[in-house]
């Protein structure tokens, strides 16, 4: 079922009362990002307010500051809040003196994961000394150069994830990876296993973090975008939009409307061979040999679609600071995309139509809508298990704010579900392309590079509805435009906390590489 | 830098040392020394069947999405006799993506330790040559500070059709035409 | 199954014949650059230099050295410099030894030397 | 006519032994001595068994005896000769085993001669020639081993598994009792000899009722499900040699019962009673081996997989039966022959088994599978002795559980033999419940020995077992004898077809050994097949490898390297299949049977994904109790309370009833 997001909703109900009882000054404009700064003591009753209020969901948590070199640098802990129904975003930062800050897993649940990483890379920690996991650095082994933080280290080295992890009674564990089956990212399972089905399931997603947020310090915005979509390739324009955006708003700079369209159309193209490559990848776990060929050839054609529109296979290097470095090749895309969005059709069709298939999808992996909203899972996941979240149609930018959009959903959650949602996307992507490029999608730049990297320093929020879900980005620059802090958050972070979730409802060993294809997340995106 | 005298001396046997670590440097050392006239004998060690295990340390899962398409109906990698195998044990070639991460250290050499020789060990991708990540304390910036690279596949990611040829060049199929490109106007494009 | 015997019936042989022969979708890859000797100078070698995120370009002296391995094709020192730089069309990069991968440039553009 | 004399022998032996072991039980040269003793009437008793096998029944001996009691009558048949020397082979082992086992002390001593004195009296079962003879000899032997599992009464449950015991020991009795009663009161003798000749004479129903009150009497003693509930409980509670005893030998007194009641004394009978039989006896083998899947207690395990094999070897005196029924008494003799074989063969292994986890506890402190593992390194003389057994009760060449299953399993194949196709159907059944059975309990012993000795150690008390100093000898004996019972099959047949020529009259022998070392059931035109050429044959097959290896190791040069894990840090014991996640499989598929009650603890059901520990349990009901014996001790303990009022402790009133039951017998007498 597909829900038509109305193109603008008008401010929810109360929403004014929270915000101003918040401390937002009328001042603050109504732009699309409101930033309110709440004092450390009163956090915790500003979280609970605003955990209560149904049109705010918890979308990011990240300090700042905290510098062990300069003395009495505080650490700023930022909640980002999506308004959805009033398209906004709610950025609350407040100042935290000494080691300790108010439990917000506690009211807020998605906040857990970020609470971790905090911890582990500014030292500081939530109050009632739960523990936590580890998530970001891996372990220091031996001797050798100490892992460079972004903020001060934390006092003692947090525990291993689900450490002391202690099998108790007739289960045991499962161990799988690091090094997995061939062709996927590294990434360790511990299974805790009957004997048939799966009673617990948690993963050390540390083995590939490379330091991403911390290499960006003190790089310009369009250096560091070269990181930014090399952090996760399959996730490169969606990553770099938001970052393009975020640095843009920190810079004051608004890039043309052809560039924002070139921007979505290759936003689109991502979607479309990431949600074909899953679905080789569901073929793949459930064994269709013939289907994973099928969706291989779309798969395989939509990446020389890309080379051909955008110059890169992964389109690589297309966003840019206040536009885009190259524009579409829009010729070669009506040429060649209905061919190619046709072979993924096909194949789709011919998929639902074969019963061993449809069946090894129905019923597993569930996830419910309650969990998917308690852990703030985001994207197509979110979407199959009945929440109509997309960040085009509930925080447009241009040039999605002109068309509306219709947000693919289904209701039960399952990978069928997911399925079904990552098709219906498709043909949604494949419906946009054709819109912008008819509205003209071109190269183009507000001003000269040298000129931007002049700014003097703010902060900025940028999004984008990566095909994983929502990525989200902060910058602060310096006076001489230089990246103080940069602070990444793709999808796949959001949504590999549901994965073991789903993983645990009634399903055994078989099921799960089903479920990791069904969820399409990337390692690389979540350490990043 | 000869791969060989890399993996050997600045196989400063990494920060966790452990006797069978460092007893296995040495091994590697030795097979890095024959590993030209192994890729030469290549074709008479393995037949014309070559079995590949990929190693992922810290890639950006776009070179993992390349490997994964050669076995695709566009690439299909099998009908020139070259086979995924998850096993290291059975496998002849460690294809590595990333720029082997420090905390991947262990894994990285058991699973070379893991296979049989004759082995190749094939660096792919940007990261892997040091490209996108200098050395520093997460990161040892190339492949060859860990592993005895037999082949270097550059490329961000390198194409399936890239890396077909480096898996030629690997078992001595194809020749490597680099070496005499100057990428210089008049040699770059002949 | 007959139906998916019937589609890839239907669907015919996409594999391509590399490298027993060249595939055309090679001509779309990104690929590392090509140097005009003539056309460098060493401020355009160290502007080059300034503008390559991934470390492949050094100016050694009179020498511009060219890491191929570490070139992402990312297509910056093109924008950089049209003039001096072209996209070299060359995807067959594979090497037995890191040293084929780096290329020295001379830098023969006048006010060089 | 020197069975007799070499028994009494026996017996004189373990008297000695018993006297010895309470002069100096608190020594250890005393226990030597003792167990010296011991072992000597074992000989002696293994000989006398053998003997009978060869030589047939003997004489009716009586000596002393009253006019009330009547006379105490000793007969060697070579119907109990089997069990005879069965219990001959379990003395011996266990003399051998004991010295190092136990340690001196008032409790071992007491032990010790109550011990020896269960020999005894079971020796007087099985050469019982006279009803009284037979009830005494059998309630003597009840009450020893109950004081032999009260070996250590402080503990917990040992009391309540030696009052099951008693409990269902008793009950037992009295139907056996009963049984004898109707028996002798029909035939006018309390001499088994005659009973059995004139069996005749007892009408058809009072005969059927006189073998079901046998069959369920006997029953209880040899756990036939559902009357097994003891074994579980007592087994675990007695001392290792004590539950060797147990089910080597005691259970088998049991089986003893049933035949003699299904062979010699009421032979002919209908059909249903043959059905009857075999059905509870697949049922027991069935049911005793799905829950010994599921115990991790080693010696429960084992108590469960005896209830399995009492059941094989019922299911074949059962098929006997029927095929007697139907004419058939050459399969009829041969089921007999390959159900006493495996009661041999079970006695050995299971004996050996429970000595071996008697080790296994004294060098590890426990015998929960789930805290044991990597013992094969730490233990290697257990591991292999461990490991013959194994091989034997999971029925696999070339050991003695293979050769008696294929032998019973060929006769039930032949129930076509019958004629009436229901009844071959039935038996058929019976021969595919069996062969589940058999799977089964390849899958129980895989898991049996592999968790336990295989891996790593999964506690602390594990990964620091050792063998010094534990008790080998007398394990390491059975072993062998394991081997040679399947090696030598062909001349154990013969000796036993010599025995059921005597005891049924059929001659197998022509049929069953053409000379060449050859078995074949009963009928030439079946099958047969050379246990003795297998086992060099499979010898043979594993030196090919070994030959290849040693051929080929100068040219291959190898490269020794840790196991493939995936490339992480290391493995952990909490990461190997434990006994539970093993039989995972049997829970999932027989849901039904199990009605297993699962419990889940996780720590990450906290709502923000939390970690922490995890704790599984999926524990099968307790069916049996819960449905059958909890109701039967409710209704005992209404009725108690009605009989209570009549012990009012009122002297008069007890003087009445005195007065009353000798006015009552009077006048019956006066009748």
């Amino acid at each position: 079922m597909t829900a038509v997001r109305p193109g603008l909703a008008g401010e929810a109900p109360g929403l004014h009362g929270l915000l101003s009882e918040l401390g937002r000054d009328a001042a603050a404009g109504d732009g699309p990002v409101v930033t309110v700064s709440v004092a450390g003591p009163d956090l915790e009753a500003a979280v609970r307010r605003l955990a209560a209020f149904p049109g705010a969901r918890l979308a990011d948590v990240f300090a700042s500051g905290g510098n062990p070199a300069i003395r009495g640098d505080h650490v700023v802990l930022r909640l980002v809040w999506g308004l959805d129904s009033d398209q906004r975003y709610l950025v609350t930062d407040s100042v935290i003196e000494g080691e300790r800050y108010p439990q917000l897993s506690d009211i807020a649940p998605a906040a857990f994961h970020e609470e971790c990483e905090i911890y582990e890379q500014f030292g500081i920690r939530p109050e009632g000394g739960k523990p936590l996991n580890r998530v970001a650095l891996p372990p220091q082994s031996g001797p050798g150069p100490a892992l460079p933080r972004l903020g001060r280290a934390p006092a003692e080295p947090p525990a291993e994830v689900h450490a002391p992890h202690v099998v108790g009674g007739h289960a045991f564990e499962f161990p799988f990876g690091p090094v997995r089956q061939v062709g996927v990212e590294s990434l360790y399972y511990g299974l805790v296993t009957s004997g048939e089905e799966i009673v617990d399931l948690y993963l050390f997603t540390w083995h590939k973090h490379r330091g991403v947020e911390w290499r960006m310090r003190g790089r310009t915005p369009r250096e560091a975008l070269f990181h930014v979509e090399r952090t996760e390739g399959l996730g490169a324009v969606g990553a770099g939009w938001a970052f393009a955006a975020a640095a843009e708003a920190a810079l004051g700079v608004d890039p043309p409307g052809q560039a924002m369209r070139a921007r979505a159309v290759a936003l689109e193209l991502e979607r479309l061979y990431n949600h074909a490559a899953a679905t080789a990848a569901l073929c793949q776990s459930t064994g269709l040999a013939v289907g994973q060929a099928a969706a291989e050839i779309a798969l395989e054609r939509l990446l020389r679609l890309n080379a051909a529109a955008f110059g890169h296979r992964y389109l690589f290097g297309v966003v840019d600071i206040g536009g885009v470095r190259r524009g579409p090749d829009a010729t070669a895309l009506r040429r060649e995309l209905p061919g190619a969005y046709g072979e993924l059709r096909h194949a789709a069709d011919a998929l639902l139509a074969t019963n061993s298939f449809v069946d090894r999808l129905e019923a597993t992996g569930i996830l419910t809508q309650e969990a998917a909203r308690r852990l703030g899972i985001v994207g197509p996941v979110a979407r199959a298990t009945g929440l109509a979240t997309d960040v085009r149609a509930d925080h447009p930018a241009e040039p999605y704010a002109g068309c509306p959009l219709a947000v693919a959903g289904a209701q039960s959650g399952d990978v069928l579900a997911r399925f079904q949602v990552m098709l219906a996307e498709a043909a949604e992507s494949v419906r946009l392309i054709g819109e912008f490029l008819q509205a003209g999608a071109g190269p183009g730049l507000t001003e000269s590079p040298e000129g931007i990297a002049g700014r003097a320093g703010r902060s900025g929020l940028g999004w984008a509805e990566s095909s994983r879900g929502e990525a989200l980005a902060w910058v602060a620059l310096d006076g001489s435009g230089r990246i103080t802090r940069a602070r990444l958050r793709p999808a796949s972070v959001r949504n590999w906390r549901g994965f073991d979730d789903a993983c645990r409802s009634q399903n055994v060993f078989t099921d799960i590489p089903i479920i990791e294809a069904s969820f399409w997340l990337t390692v690389a995106g979540t350490s990043r | 830098m000869n791969p060989a005298s890399a993996a050997a001396d600045s196989g400063k046997p990494a920060p966790e040392a452990s006797p069978a670590l460092v007893a296995s440097t040495a091994h590697e050392a030795s097979t890095a020394e024959t590993a030209d006239a192994l890729r030469h004998s290549v074709s008479r060690q393995f037949g014309r069947s070559l079995h590949i295990r990929t190693l992922d340390t810290g890639s950006c899962a776009a070179c993992e999405q390349e490997i994964r398409l050669l076995t695709a109906p566009h690439y299909d990698l099998h009908r020139l006799g070259f086979f995924f195998t998850p096993a290291p044990r059975h496998a002849d070639l460690l294809m590595v993506t990333g720029p082997m991460i420090r905390a991947f250290d262990i894994a990285a050499r058991k699973t070379y330790q893991a296979m049989p020789g004759p082995k190749l060990v094939v660096a792919t991708g940007a990261c892997a040559l040091g490209g996108v990540y200098q050395p520093d304390a997460f990161t040892h910036g190339t492949v060859g500070e860990t592993l005895p690279v037999d082949v270097w596949i550059p490329g961000c990611p390198p194409s399936p059709l890239a890396l077909l040829h480096g898996l030629l060049v690997a078992v001595d199929r194809l020749a490597a035409k680099v070496r005499d490109l100057t990428f210089t106007r008049n040699g770059g494009d002949r | 199954m007959p139906l998916w015997f019937a589609r890839g019936l239907r669907r015919g042989v996409v594999t391509t014949r590399y490298p027993a022969r060249p595939d055309p979708s090679a001509a779309e890859l990104p690929t590392p650059p090509a140097f005009r000797p003539d056309a460098l100078t060493r401020e355009l070698a160290d502007r080059l230099c300034r503008v390559c995120p991934s470390w492949a370009l050094t100016r050694n002296g009179d020498v511009l050295i060219f890491d191929v391995g570490a070139c992402t094709a990312c297509g910056r020192c093109r924008e950089a410099a049209p003039a001096a730089v072209t996209a070299s069309g060359e995807f067959e990069l594979a090497a037995t030894d890191p040293a084929h991968l780096v290329k020295r440039i001379p830098l023969l553009g006048e006010g060089a030397r | 006519m020197t069975a007799l004399p070499l028994m009494s022998g026996a017996a004189a032996a373990w008297g000695a032994a018993a006297v010895l072991a309470l002069a100096g039980g608190t020594s250890r040269p005393g226990i030597r001595a003792c167990c010296a003793a011991s072992g000597l009437g074992g000989g002696a008793a293994l000989a006398g068994g053998v003997y009978s096998l060869l030589s047939g029944n003997s004489q009716v001996v009586t000596a002393g005896g009253s006019v009330v009691v009547g006379t105490l009558q000793l007969q060697a048949t070579s119907l109990a000769g089997v069990f005879a020397a069965l219990l001959g082979l379990v003395a011996v082992a266990t003399a051998a085993f004991v010295p190092r086992y136990h340690d001196p002390g008032r409790g071992t001593a007491l032990y010790l001669a109550v011990y020896n004195l269960a020999l005894l009296a079971s020796l007087a079962v099985l050469v019982a020639g006279g009803v009284v003879t037979f009830l005494v000899a059998w309630e003597t032997m009840a009450l020893l081993c109950y004081l032999l599992i009260l070996r250590r009464p402080r503990r917990p449950e040992v009391a309540g598994g030696a009052f099951w015991f008693l409990a269902l020991s008793e009950t037992g009795f009295v139907l056996i009792v009963a049984a004898f009663v109707i028996l002798a009161a029909k035939t006018h003798t309390m001499q088994l000899d005659l009973i059995a000749s004139r069996a005749h004479l007892v009408p058809g129903a009072w005969r059927d009722t006189a073998y079901l009150l046998a069959l369920t009497g006997f029953g209880f003693k040899a756990g036939l499900v559902p009357l097994h509930v003891w074994l579980p409980e007592a087994h675990p509670v007695a001392p290792a040699d004590g539950s060797a005893f147990l089910s080597g030998l005691v259970v088998k007194l049991g089986v003893y019962g049933i035949t003699l009641f299904a062979f010699r004394l009421l032979p002919e009978g209908p059909a249903w009673r043959g059905v009857l039989t075999m059905a509870a006896g697949a049922v027991t083998a069935a049911i005793g081996i799905l829950y010994a899947l599921n115990e991790r207690d080693i010696k429960r395990f084992l108590a469960y997989s005896t209830i399995e094999n009492i059941g094989i070897i019922v299911t074949a005196f059962g098929a006997a039966m029927t095929f007697w029924a139907y004419g058939q008494r050459l399969l009829w003799a041969f089921l007999l022959l390959a159900g006493l074989y495996h009661v041999a063969n079970h006695g050995t292994y299971k004996t050996l088994l429970f000595l071996e986890a008697g080790v296994i506890e004294h060098a590890t402190g426990t015998r929960d599978m789930d805290r044991l593992g990597g013992l094969a390194r730490r233990m290697p003389r257990a591991s292999v002795i461990t490991f013959a057994g194994t091989l034997g009760i999971a029925a696999l060449p070339p050991f003695n559980g293979f050769v008696s299953e294929w032998l019973i399993f060929q006769g039930l194949f032949q129930g076509f033999r019958t004629g009436s196709h229901l009844v071959a159907i039935l038996i058929v059944l019976a021969a595919a419940t069996l062969g589940l059975t058999s799977g089964l309990a390849i899958y129980a012993f895989v898991r049996g020995y592999g968790i336990p000795f295989l891996g790593m150690p999964r506690t602390r008390q594990a990964a620091a077992a050792s063998e010094k100093r534990q008790p080998v000898a007398g394990p390491a004996l059975l072993a062998v004898a394991c081997a040679a019972l399947a090696v030598g099959a062909p001349v154990v047949l013969t000796v036993l077809s010599r025995a059921m020529r005597t005891a049924t009259g059929v001659t197998l022998r022509p049929v069953l050994l053409p000379g060449n070392l050859t078995v074949i059931p009963a009928h030439t035109n079946f099958s047969g097949f050379s246990p003795t050429y297998l086992t060099v044959f499979l010898l043979a097959v594993l030196a090919v490898p070994a030959l290849i290896y040693l051929a080929g190791r100068p040219r291959a040069d190898s490269v020794t390297v840790p196991v493939w894990d995936g490339g992480m840090v290391a493995f952990r014991p909490r990461m190997q299949y434990s006994a539970m996640t093993f039989s995972a499989p049997t829970r999932v598929t027989f849901d039904a049977l199990y009605r297993p009650s699962v419990s889940v603890s996780r720590a990450s059901d906290d709502p923000a994904g939390r970690s922490g520990p995890v704790h599984y349990e999926s524990q099968p009901a307790p069916v049996f109790d819960r449905y059958l014996y909890r109701p039967v001790i409710r209704c005992v303990e209404w009725l108690a309370d009605f009989i209570r009022p009549i012990q009012s402790g009122d002297v008069n009133l007890y003087l009445f009833y005195v007065f009353a039951a000798v006015l009552v017998a009077y006048l019956l007498g006066a009748l």
